[in-house]
């Protein structure tokens, strides 16, 4: 394999692992707040990519379909928080785990019932379609980048939230001690729906930018979710940082994964079963990548002890 | 607009839930029809009975049961066993997926009933486990394939890369493609299924000295390596069976799909006169275009229809003479049997084309006329 | 001179800057009971935690009945003889009184991957149970759901548990605490006679109990053991009278 | 005590009568439809065992549910085709034989608990949830990708496999034998969970700290408690391939371990007979909503919301009150 060719595949591998993370940074930032595990979040993503279609559809502005994903996602996101995940805080992970897969049902035949069974349509922007050629000689879509540079942009943005601003204090404070927070003459319930909201809104976001170059389509975001859980849980759930070293790692090896295990496998198995027996593998990496690092590390990286 | 079809789709359904609680049921036949109506892949099943419900609309001989699988293999083993069981169906019909029709078929055979297949057509069923109870109206997993492997062999295609997903199906279509295929591979790539990024991919592609892609990526799949292959800049051809380019997916790649060609038994330009009543009357009765999904269903009960009236039912042996001889006029034009109840029809290259708005498939030539499978050799029947 | 039960060498921990157990050394010998004292915060439940095996010390060593245990786990302390009682009350709180103390008499015996014969029919486990909660004076209770117990009456039942253990030596986190007057005075009886049985490491914010009980106290500040000695010399101590009993002493 | 044991005689009653009603207005469906209660019922009782007694949320039981459906898969299927599963060093055949079947399922099933519990135990709560779903998930690609037997078309036996003396193709037969396996499981979970064993496990999951004071390891108690729930789900797995007379990488995926959950907490967490009331409500729901819409899932949904806000301790909670300490 050549050296352009392997670049080109760890950039792929940057995109998806800078995607993941718009979905994690919601998932460990909800968690390290409300100590809640979201299984709906992904299904606040489809909705993001829902909105984004349609509202594109109605009026074939990419800048619309944006702002209208993040809204309908925080919208949606508020509201569940409102009316379910707010008496959920108390309880164990397990009646969240459940509680959270009975939104997941409700929320996808919810969107089936609205929007019929057949994927949307949502198509990239022309000023942002096809490639770019990079220094180096490597052609790569122009979008892909915009996409490393917009989650790259919400990372900082997250970061300097939670370093500068108000909100961010608050919130760091919650992660250490929620009674603290409540003594701090914070009101806490409304914090709550803030930090859910804007966990849905970037899973939301992440939904339409994805949405662009995939299938808008019913049951989209669950396979994203379990990526993203395996991301804040290599990373250490809580942690913001956690998240973006544990989305890249996560997105490189399964991009990576999948380009070199085959080749790999077929230097000592004949090509035909070193194929299937490669793919395979690259199939498992990222939970093989997962479980090692928990028997070293059962916090994940950069959790707590 | 999806709304309307909506509300269409349920008003079909309340129309079927009356046919089913017709009363008496002698002399008639009965129909199962399992298939994905709820969850993903929903829009294939509901395509299917749509299609089967237009031919068979006014029929009183037909009486007909509608179960949702949700793509899921135990719960249509347990519908095929409760349509057999409790509602002592005659004929099964309605699977979409190759791995539910494994779970399903071998079962329902077994115990004497008719199973019509509108869609899926595994190697097994076709070759060592084929049944004389069992019929394909759709295809062979192969044909597609073997058509297009032939079409580009013919047409100077030099040097292809192959890709598709990682299990029996996406390996048997790959296998399908080679069999005609004369020209150079040079590349073969196995996806993970439910991958909905193919950059990786797309770069390998980009890298290899391939000048046509040939992939075979059903569903949501198909849908994300087009417009991500349509980003990318990469301008090799792009060929496929036709699962990826169907109307209900056209919609959601949109132009980024324009220019691929694509192998099918059937397509919606087809000059025959069944094929422009069909397309006509579905447009009416749904407000869409119909898919090849609703084209099979509806050859389905086309063919059953021709079947009962020349026979009973009871008389399985009458009946399968019956359905052998194919009495009816295919929305694809010709169509026959082949020993192992399988289709011998002519495969189509169809063209993505945009038709004012509307992203849809043109025919373009024969990729393989009068096409026949090649496990029938192995079927004893 | 008999060889002490148990004994702490130059234990140390730190949390960050924090140093909670700064070099402490002590013994405790068979028969006594053993104080320590010290104002909140000074390292008390820290130290008896590094001794529980809970957390690990950063150096320094715990030798139990002759044999250095630094290594072990709070498991293999446990099964090595060295009973427990928590501060704050860790019982499994859905059980009854009886099925905690069932728990202890279990794990004394070992018995406990055993799959088929309801462990509440075993004769022997129950009645060694049921004795200790006699002891304790709990016996009345033991069908009641633990945590409908009192506070004072969860102490005890802690008591009793360790007492199923048939420990060498006990280590007792504030047992006394919210016992009330008449709580305390007959937990104090209780322990006088038990040091016979076991040696006690207590830790207890009650000077009427310590003084009475003590044989030795030990005084704990800042993570250091000022003084040892017996009650008197505890109570004429000039450091500890500056750095702790003062206090007490003006309330 | 005495109203949650009427309740448990009159639930477990259920089945059988349900199956013999059914048998007597010759409805077949209606016994598999009980027979397919009752297997799943012992999936859960299998996850209860870890999760109620244990406390440990498993999020990847799917994973012993598809052992032991691929045992039996593979044996059969294998049999059916007349040839050994391996040659050297030593001849192993397959077979038709439901006894040995559910042996290879319960053994297989145990092995590889024992395998992902030494490994996942080692980490707590959240960690635990989703390192257990990352290993279903292996599992499940692995089954997905591996084209030896099948892969994602899954394996059809065509004839159920054989039980000595009975039929079991017919369908009162096989729910019978359904039934007297989860009866007798049932029993076994019951001494179980009263056992010194059950003692010290559940009070591990009430105060860890408790059991290591009295000189117990609570890793090995969990370590044993999921050997033995995921021996039994296995168990399970092989019955629910029987009845199907097929398997297929379905049975590894994360949904199956969601289902099976909501199965345990539909009837009651910790509760001997919650997982029976769970997956008997389940299937009647199954089938009562889905004849109803097509869009079921969304009732599904609000119900299992609801039970899990309002109604802690699931269908038995409700209607048995609190639970009391077990004596």
């Amino acid at each position: 394999m050549s050296l352009l060719l392997l670049i080109e595949q760890v950039l792929n591998g940057l995109q998806f692992g800078v995607m993941l993370f718009l979905m994690a940074a919601g998932l460990t930032l909800i968690f390290g707040v409300m100590g809640l595990i979201n299984l709906a979040h992904g299904s606040l993503y489809m909705v993001g990519a829902f909105a984004a279609a349609a509202v594109a559809g109605f009026t074939g502005s990419f800048v619309l379909a944006l702002i209208a994903a993040l809204a309908a996602a925080a919208a949606a996101g508020a509201l569940i928080e409102l009316l379910v995940i707010r008496r959920l805080y108390d309880r164990d992970h397990l009646d969240q785990v459940l509680a959270t897969f009975a939104l997941i049902l409700i929320f996808s035949e919810g969107t089936r019932y609205i929007f019929g069974s057949f994927p949307l349509f949502l198509d990239i922007p022309a000023a942002l379609s096809g490639p770019i050629l990079l220094p180096g000689g490597i052609y790569y879509p122009l979008y892909r980048l915009v996409i490393i540079g917009a989650g790259l942009l919400v990372a900082a943005g997250l970061f300097l939230l939670i370093a500068r601003t108000r909100i961010g204090v608050q919130i760091r404070a919650g992660e250490a001690d929620r009674e603290m927070i409540a003594a701090l003459g914070v009101d806490i319930s409304k914090l709550y729906t803030l930090v859910f909201a804007l966990g849905a809104a970037l899973a939301g976001l992440a939904g339409a930018l994805v949405g662009a170059i995939q299938s808008v389509q019913v049951g989209m975001g669950e396979p994203v979710l379990i990526l993203a859980f395996v991301v804040i849980v290599i990373g250490g759930i809580g942690s913001i940082k956690g998240a973006l070293v544990g989305s890249i790692l996560v997105g490189l090896t399964d991009t990576l994964g999948g380009v070199l295990l085959p080749p790999l496998f077929a230097t000592f198995m004949e090509p035909s079963s070193a194929n299937a027996v490669g793919s395979a593998v690259a199939s498992m990496a990222i939970y093989i990548l997962m479980a090692g690092v928990l028997l070293f590390k059962p916090s994940g990286l950069f959790g707590g002890t | 607009m999806k709304l309307k079809s909506l509300i269409a789709a349920a008003s079909i359904a309340a129309l079927s839930a009356g046919m089913a609680y017709a009363d008496a049921h002698g002399g008639k036949v009965k129909v199962g029809m399992i298939t994905t109506l709820s969850g993903g892949g929903a829009g294939l099943g509901i395509d299917v009975r749509d299609g089967f419900m237009l031919a068979a609309k006014g029929n009183e001989n037909l009486e007909l049961v509608i179960e949702d699988d949700q793509r899921k293999p135990d719960i249509a083993v347990q519908l095929a066993d409760k349509l057999i069981q409790s509602e002592k169906v005659d004929v099964l019909t309605g699977i979409i997926w190759s791995n539910l029709a494994m779970a399903v078929v071998p079962a329902a055979t077994a115990q004497g009933k008719f199973y019509l297949s509108p869609n899926a057509g595994p190697s097994a069923l076709a070759g060592k486990g084929c049944s004389p109870l069992y019929f394909n109206v759709a295809w062979q997993n192969d044909a597609f394939n073997e058509a297009a492997g032939s079409w580009a062999s013919e047409n100077d295609i030099k040097k292809v890369f192959l890709m598709a997903p990682n299990y029996p199906a996406g390996q048997d279509m790959i296998a399908g493609f080679k069999r005609t295929y004369t020209g150079e591979v040079v590349e073969e790539v196995y996806t993970k299924l439910g991958q909905t990024d193919y950059a990786a991919e797309i770069a390998q592609m980009r890298a290899s000295d391939a000048d046509t892609v040939y992939f075979f990526l059903p569903g949501g799949m198909g849908i994300s390596f087009m417009k991500q292959y349509a980003g990318s800049g990469v301008d090799k051809n792009v060929m496929g069976p036709a699962f990826s380019f169907d109307q209900g997916i056209l919609g959601a790649i949109g132009d980024a799909a324009l220019g691929v060609k694509n192998t099918s038994h059937w397509s919606k330009d087809l000059d025959n006169e069944a094929n422009v009543k069909f397309v006509a009357d579905f447009q009416a009765e749904f407000g869409r275009l119909p898919s090849l999904y609703a084209a099979q269903g509806y050859d389905t009960a086309l063919l059953l229809q021709s079947a009962m009236g020349k026979a009973d039912v009871k008389d399985a042996a009458a009946f399968q003479a019956a359905m052998e001889e194919a009495d009816f006029a295919s929305v694809r034009g010709d169509f026959s049997f082949a020993p192992n109840h399988h289709p011998i029809q002519d495969i189509y290259m169809r063209e993505v084309v945009k038709e004012g708005d509307v992203v849809t498939n043109k025919v373009i030539g024969v990729a393989a006329s009068a096409h026949q499978d090649v496990y029938g050799a192995d079927c004893k029947m | 001179m008999t060889e002490p039960l148990l004994k702490l060498s130059d234990l140390k921990k730190s949390f960050g800057a924090l140093k909670a157990t700064d070099d402490v050394s002590l013994t405790l010998l068979p028969g006594e009971i053993h104080a320590l004292i010290g104002p909140n915060g000074a390292g008390k439940s820290t130290l008896i935690k590094q001794i529980a095996g809970g957390l690990r010390s950063n150096s320094g060593t715990v030798e139990f009945a002759g044999r250095d245990v630094t290594p072990l786990g709070t498991v293999a302390r446990a099964r090595a003889g060295l009973g427990r009682t928590f501060q704050i009350s860790s019982l499994a709180m859905e059980y009854t009184v009886l099925q905690n103390a069932v728990l202890g008499a279990l794990g004394h015996d070992g018995g406990v991957m055993r799959f088929f014969r309801p462990v509440m029919k075993n004769r022997p486990l129950v009645d060694r149970a049921m004795a200790a909660l006699v002891r304790v004076g709990l016996q009345d209770q033991a069908a009641k759901r633990t945590a409908d117990l009192s506070h004072g009456q969860r102490r005890l039942l802690e008591v009793a548990v360790a007492l199923t253990l048939e420990p060498k030596v006990l280590l007792m986190d504030e047992p006394m605490a919210g016992l009330g007057a008449s709580g305390s005075k007959r937990l104090t009886g209780f322990l006088d006679d038990l040091r016979t049985q076991a040696p006690i490491l207590l830790v207890e914010h009650d000077m009427d109990a310590v003084f009475a009980l003590a044989d030795r106290i030990s005084v704990l500040v800042y993570g250091r053991v000022i003084a040892t000695g017996t009650a008197d010399e505890i109570r004429r101590d000039p450091t500890v009278r500056e750095a702790y009993l003062g206090a007490e002493d003006a309330a | 005590m005495a109203r949650e044991t009427l309740l448990n005689i009159v639930l477990f009653a259920l089945l059988p009568v349900t199956a013999l009603a059914a048998f007597m207005l010759d409805e077949p469906f209606v016994i598999t439809l009980v027979t397919k209660a009752a297997i799943l019922a012992l999936a859960g009782v299998g996850l209860n065992i870890a999760l109620g007694l244990g406390g440990l949320v498993s999020f990847g039981h799917a994973a012993f549910f598809g052992l032991g459906g691929y045992a039996m898969g593979v044996l059969a299927s294998h049999a059916q085709s007349y040839t050994p599963i391996m040659e050297s060093p030593f001849l192993i055949e397959g077979t038709k034989s439901m006894l040995v079947i559910w042996g290879v399922a319960i053994v297989t099933g145990g092995l590889a608990a024992l395998a992902i519990g030494a490994l996942s135990l080692r980490t707590t709560g959240v960690y635990f949830i989703m390192i257990t779903l990352a290993f279903g998930q292996m599992l499940y690609y692995f089954a997905i990708s591996w084209p030896a037997y099948g892969g994602e078309d899954g394996l059809s036996i065509y004839i159920r496999n054989e039980f000595p003396g009975l039929n079991t193709l017919d369908p009162i037969q096989f729910f019978a034998i359904a039934f007297g396996v989860l009866a007798i499981v049932l029993f076994i979970a019951s001494r179980l969970a009263k056992s010194p064993f059950g003692l010290a496990l559940s009070a591990a999951r009430q105060n860890a700290e408790r059991v290591e004071t009295v000189g117990i390891t609570p890793f090995r108690l969990r370590l044993v408690a999921f050997v033995i729930s995921g021996a039994i789900t296995a168990l399970a797995g092989a019955l629910f391939a029987d009845l199907n007379r097929f398997v297929s990488p379905t049975m590894f995926s994360w949904h199956t371990s969601g289902e099976i959950m909501v199965f345990v907490i539909l009837g009651g967490v910790g509760r001997l007979f919650g997982p029976v009331a769970g997956a008997a409500l389940y299937i009647l729901l199954e089938h009562v909503l889905g004849g109803l819409s097509d869009f079921w899932h969304i009732y599904l949904g609000l119900l299992l919301l609801l039970v899990v806000l309002f109604a802690r301790g699931g269908l038995i909670g409700t209607l048995a009150g609190r639970e009391v300490a077990h004596d």
